[in-house]
């Protein structure tokens, strides 16, 4: 499942809920979470932006999370991304793999999140002391 | 007409997010629609110049040959920083 | 952190604990959790129960946590092992790692549940409608 | 006195978690003392010939040839099957 939200999300209810949806089936869950640094580039941030492209976004969150269930065994996933203004320390990114085993789990895991910081159509916008500025491609994280 | 949609630090540069527009007929791939839209006065020449924006038709990640036909929406995006 | 327990542990809270005390530092939040399978090696698993060495189990998750710590940046980590009975889809382990960079939360997370389950002494005796057995290495997850 | 611990199957099978024993005078590392505990009946004599047992000292875990000294923990069990 993904979703394109510019609440925040609750990473202990998604992780429960997929746990019930798996029921005694998945025995491995791995999560990533993404959080709003207050430092990126040696900058202090106090506000980031994230820009996005609605409808494109959604595809290809799906297409990821589709390739990771075909290269994976995945009992579940899911993809959780906000945009709109956020704080330091606030939620971005949620990635959830859920399997048999836990290699699967790990490396699903961190494919989905690898591919959507390349193939996702998200912008991050940060406020400085100085000023906005866009994030460079590799400059955060 | 075309859908063009321009995302991010371009959208910025460019002072819109989208319009839309007459295909010109002489106009078959993505190469030349960019070129055309660079005949526009500053800053369309120079902020469609950089390499690194990426296009995508109909919501798909495309190649500058990539074919557009009326009734397409297009969009170019300087690189994703998601995630 | 390490804690090794009977009762349950709550995902989002740990997860949450550790943010708060990351507060703006960490980026990258990476979790695992191990649950109990209703099927193992093919057999149905009623119940589940988890015998450890008390005091020697402590040592062994701080040394294992320590030298993910001396391995990778890590702004928090953290280890939860229940024991006792469990029942299928319960919890049994919590790894969590936080890191400024997502690549070094993933490696030292997976280092920690690896190494966790090669070197900490515990041991897992499943209850199946025949009786009960004692699980043997590689043939759990 | 050492203390001795069993844990697991291994525990299940000599029927017993653990002891005190005085140390012979003539015992000087582990597997001297795992050889002396082979000298009681079954099923002591075969659980501890299984190969796989790992065994701690002090709640570390050591080489057979490890020196065992009065006052120590020592303790078998098989492959730990955690997390």
């Amino acid at each position: 499942m993904i979703r394109v939200q510019t609440g925040d999300f609750d990473v202990g209810a998604e992780l429960e809920q997929l746990r019930r949806d798996n029921n005694g089936r998945a025995g491995a869950m791995v999560s990533f979470t993404g959080l709003v640094r207050d430092i990126n580039a040696g900058d202090s941030v106090s506000e980031m932006t994230l820009e996005h492209y609605p409808g494109m976004t959604e595809k290809a969150l799906e297409k990821i999370e589709q390739q990771a269930n075909t290269r994976w065994e995945l009992t579940a996933s899911l993809i959780i991304h906000r945009v709109g203004a956020l704080q330091p320390d606030d939620n971005i990114v949620l990635v959830i793999a859920a399997s048999k085993h836990r290699k699967q789990a790990f490396q699903a895991c961190e494919f989905m999140i690898d591919t959507l910081k390349t193939e996702a159509p998200f912008w991050k916008k940060e406020t400085l002391p100085e000023g906005t500025r866009w994030v460079e491609p590799g400059q955060c994280r | 007409m075309v859908h063009l949609r321009y995302f991010a630090s371009l959208r910025e540069q460019l002072g819109t997010g989208e319009e839309q527009v007459e295909l010109p007929s002489n106009i078959t791939d993505i190469s030349g629609l960019t070129r055309w839209l660079q005949t526009r006065e500053e800053p369309w020449k120079s902020a469609l110049a950089d390499s690194r924006l990426h296009v995508a038709i109909n919501q798909e990640i495309v190649r500058p040959d990539a074919p557009v036909t009326d009734g397409d929406e297009v969009a170019w995006f300087p690189p994703v920083t998601g995630g």
